[in-house]
């Protein structure tokens, strides 16, 4: 890979947002969990690029969700098939696409315990594209083999699945996953190959040649910041000022 | 059925010691007021589901000695942290955890509601959330070919605590699009409401408030407890306390610093 | 997803020959304009699903040769007697019937909504319902001891055809407590409505009005069909039209005199 | 039994629904079906005996009936264990208490043909007290076994059943049912044992003595008449005013 010096034009949650947006590809309803700033302004990237497709839910917004039939109709809707795109992170997240919201260490008697499951033991099973985002690429964070699966990356091809995970995103690469492994598919600009190596704790697979991420293009950067920054002012009032220094009263005010 | 409650504490006495409570999550209304309530009087021995996760108040109830088991999906302070007295009881083992996953929990309590003994839940198989509920059970469903399936029991409360918008003086609840609320009632031997504000007439009577109402039917007592989600919100009508949040995540990161708090804002009536 | 349509033709087309139709009982908005429409437009083969029964429609479209497979579990035009093209087809053997109990149907319609290929419930074991249903089946309950309970398929309409109060020009679909309509929409691969009116606005930013809504994101196509039930009633906002389904009863009685009604009130379209 | 050949003093709907409204007893809640005045008078009354208990759900009436839940909540309600008394009928009903609301003949071909089994499949069984109400007491109606079972009177002791039928109230007489047999308890005035026995299609235990059913008293059919009369004029105003006398106005004008 080849190291640039010059300063980037861009934020890396600009470049992430793009790549997601990519991932999210043409389908009809994308849905991003609470306090997920990047994948919803990616969600609402690609709405703005299919000119109103992918149907957006931002569930932490009351505003950006249809729901009337009360905290079941996530899960139902994706039960449904009608959840094409999703979200998931860990506090670990494994080489087989295994999850871990739940604790380090012995389940019984845990070192670190997390929240909890979530609605990662169904949702990552019946939507067809989970991306999977966690930011902190470390050794601490991607392991061989997670301490609890709160949900695995792949089942006994007789398990009824239509979902699962197609990638990791983090601040250094994006892995694709398929066949229960993943792939180094693209690193970053300002990371390497050997950083990504080092850092990972699980065994992936990688080209000869591995291509740097394709940065944002000039057209997506103004349709960022210009376009779907102000949307994101309404639900991430603190992260569009942050990082497209947008207020929320450039749409309510 | 449904009775006036005299009090708060009075419309509480439905909630023993060693019942199983469900709560609702920590955006749909959650009954503060009242769950301070039931720390002051020293509920025990609560088995605690909260649908499907929980946040403060769970975390208190924890804290405060009130559980001996928590059955929810996740638990957490979201923008303000680990919850803390969850987190130190998980890591120490002082409360029993019923690990679940939010459909699941959905699913048990419609079980209740439509008197059934299980329902079916996709997803879950190979988990380790399966793995430890040995009160789930995998059937290879019957209308598929080698297809395996996760059965879960139905969850039967003993009492549904919820708060809401507002109830009329036939105890009928409007509960608006958290539906979940009444299908905790219809699942739940008991239901206790706390509202903003009492509806003057009948809920029921109005066809569009009615398709937000809750049957008081469903309903035993209600108690008025105005901003009674305090310091989390309600929705559409009040957001939660930014501020309060923060400084129930300092305080309540040590035993001292949460007796502290409780003192504070529970122990002390006038501040609840 | 929602796309506003041109006309009801237009809204309707999503309704095939052969497919699968889910529609309401006869008191929770009846879409019998559309059904006019169903049946002048000449559709055929239907498997006709009446959650969970029906009395004019269902009716009108037996006669008219619409359906193939009944799925419900009573159809009668009430006080006015026997359903006679339902009761006729039957006696005759012209359709097939697919003879259910009320609960059954919402069961497996829920399973649907649930994403789940099927959901138990109690009762019917003993019964000819179940004897004559091979697609149901009985299993042991996984969580109890020699108990036998029975099983049922979801049901996956390819669309459920509602008539409601009013819509706004989003697609979504004010309900109120007809909440088995967002089951079947939610059941259904494709929904389609007919409203009274257009609500100006959006109905889901008002929380009251949310509280009964079925969301646009399950409507397919929405059309204005004011007194689109008649002459069958709709909830709180007019009866039934005593007068014409007593005509109905004695007109449907022979084959010439349904052929007779349908000329008047169906095939001249100013009369519909 | 002595048959009086002074007129009675009450009409017979009075009569059937004094015998109704004792076999409800003690509860917490009846519901009534469609289309069923003298169930409902019945239950109306037993709510003014019981000041106010139990609660009455009458069907066929948005404004007695909360429903805020959809068709499915009376028969969700039902499973929940919170309707205590609901009423049945049938085409034909048997000995063994099945009752048939389907067909007669072949069922694939039937002679024939009712509107079908509409939630007697599921209430029958999950409801403690279902009381079966048949006005016509004929050998076509009260039959040795029905031609399809839509809900049978009895189940083998393995299946879950809380409910079931307690009674079976004609224009005759007053059958209770227990141990999958009826049993008459006691016969209409203007009607006799042999009367019943000549009509019914069925075998039914009796004792040596069949009591006459007790005439309503002039406490009730005051109640019927002052208080339950207006109440039931809201639902259904034809029978209010054919058997009462009373209007609608008298309420709500």
């Amino acid at each position: 890979m080849c190291m640039t010096s010059a300063p980037l034009s861009f934020r890396p949650e600009e470049l992430l947002a793009d790549v997601i947006a990519r991932l999210i590809g043409d389908v009809r309803h994308v849905a991003v969990g609470n306090a997920s700033p990047i994948p919803a302004t990616a969600a609402l990237l690609a709405r703005e690029r299919g000119n109103g497709r992918p149907y957006v839910s931002l569930l932490g917004s009351p505003q950006h969700t249809f729901w009337t039939d009360g905290g079941r109709e996530l899960f139902d809707c994706a039960g449904q098939g009608r959840i094409d795109v999703f979200f998931l992170s860990g506090g670990q997240i494994d080489g087989h696409g295994n999850i871990n919201l739940v604790s380090i260490g012995d389940y019984a008697h845990p070192k670190v315990r997390f929240p909890g499951s979530y609605g990662s033991a169904h949702l990552y099973y019946v939507v067809p594209k989970v991306i999977l985002f966690r930011t902190e690429h470390s050794r601490r964070t991607l392991v061989p083999d997670v301490d609890f699966i709160s949900a695995p990356g792949a089942n006994a091809p007789n398990v009824y699945r239509p979902g699962g995970p197609i990638a990791l995103v983090t601040n250094r690469c994006l892995f694709s996953f398929a066949n229960g492994r993943f792939t180094l598919d693209s690193v970053h600009p300002g990371h390497s190959v050997a950083d990504v190596v080092e850092n990972t704790g699980f065994d992936f697979d990688r080209p000869a040649h591995v291509p740097d991420t394709e940065p944002p293009s000039p057209t997506t950067l103004k349709l960022l910041r210009e376009t779907v920054a102000p949307q994101l002012a309404e639900v991430y009032p603190q992260f569009a000022l942050q990082v497209f220094g947008v207020g929320q009263s450039a749409l309510t005010g | 059925m449904f009775q006036a409650a005299k009090s708060l504490d009075d419309a509480l006495s439905a909630i023993a010691d060693g019942c199983m409570l469900v709560v609702p999550r920590e955006v749909a209304g959650v009954p503060m007021h009242a769950t301070r309530a039931l720390i002051r009087r020293g509920v025990k021995r609560l088995h605690l589901v909260a649908l499907p996760t929980s946040s403060l108040q769970a975390d208190m109830l924890i804290g405060a000695g009130c559980v001996e088991t928590l059955e929810t999906s996740a638990v957490s302070l979201g923008e303000f942290g680990p919850a803390p007295r969850f987190t130190a009881a998980l890591t120490v083992g002082t409360i029993k955890m019923k690990d679940a996953t939010c459909p699941a929990l959905h699913t048990a309590l419609q079980a209740a509601e439509k008197g059934v003994p299980f329902m079916p839940l996709r997803g879950l198989i190979g988990s380790d959330v399966l793995k430890y509920r040995n009160d789930w059970k995998v059937i290879d469903n019957p209308f598929g070919n080698d297809d395996p399936i996760v059965l879960l029991p139905a969850i039967k409360p003993d009492v549904a605590l919820i708060h809401a918008a507002m109830a009329d003086r036939f105890g009928n609840v409007w509960i608006g699009r958290q539906r979940e609320l009444a299908t905790m009632a219809h699942a739940s031997a008991k239901t206790v409401a706390t509202v903003e504000k009492i509806h003057d007439g009948n809920l029921l009577d109005d066809p569009v408030l009615a398709a937000g109402t809750l049957p008081g039917f469903y309903v035993d007592s209600v108690a008025v407890c105005e901003r009674g989600a305090w310091p989390l919100g309600l929705p559409d009508a009040y957001g939660a306390d930014a501020g309060h949040l923060a400084e129930y995540a300092r305080m309540a990161a040590t035993v001292e610093g949460f007796a502290e708090y409780l003192d504070k804002y529970v122990y002390d009536k006038c501040a609840a």
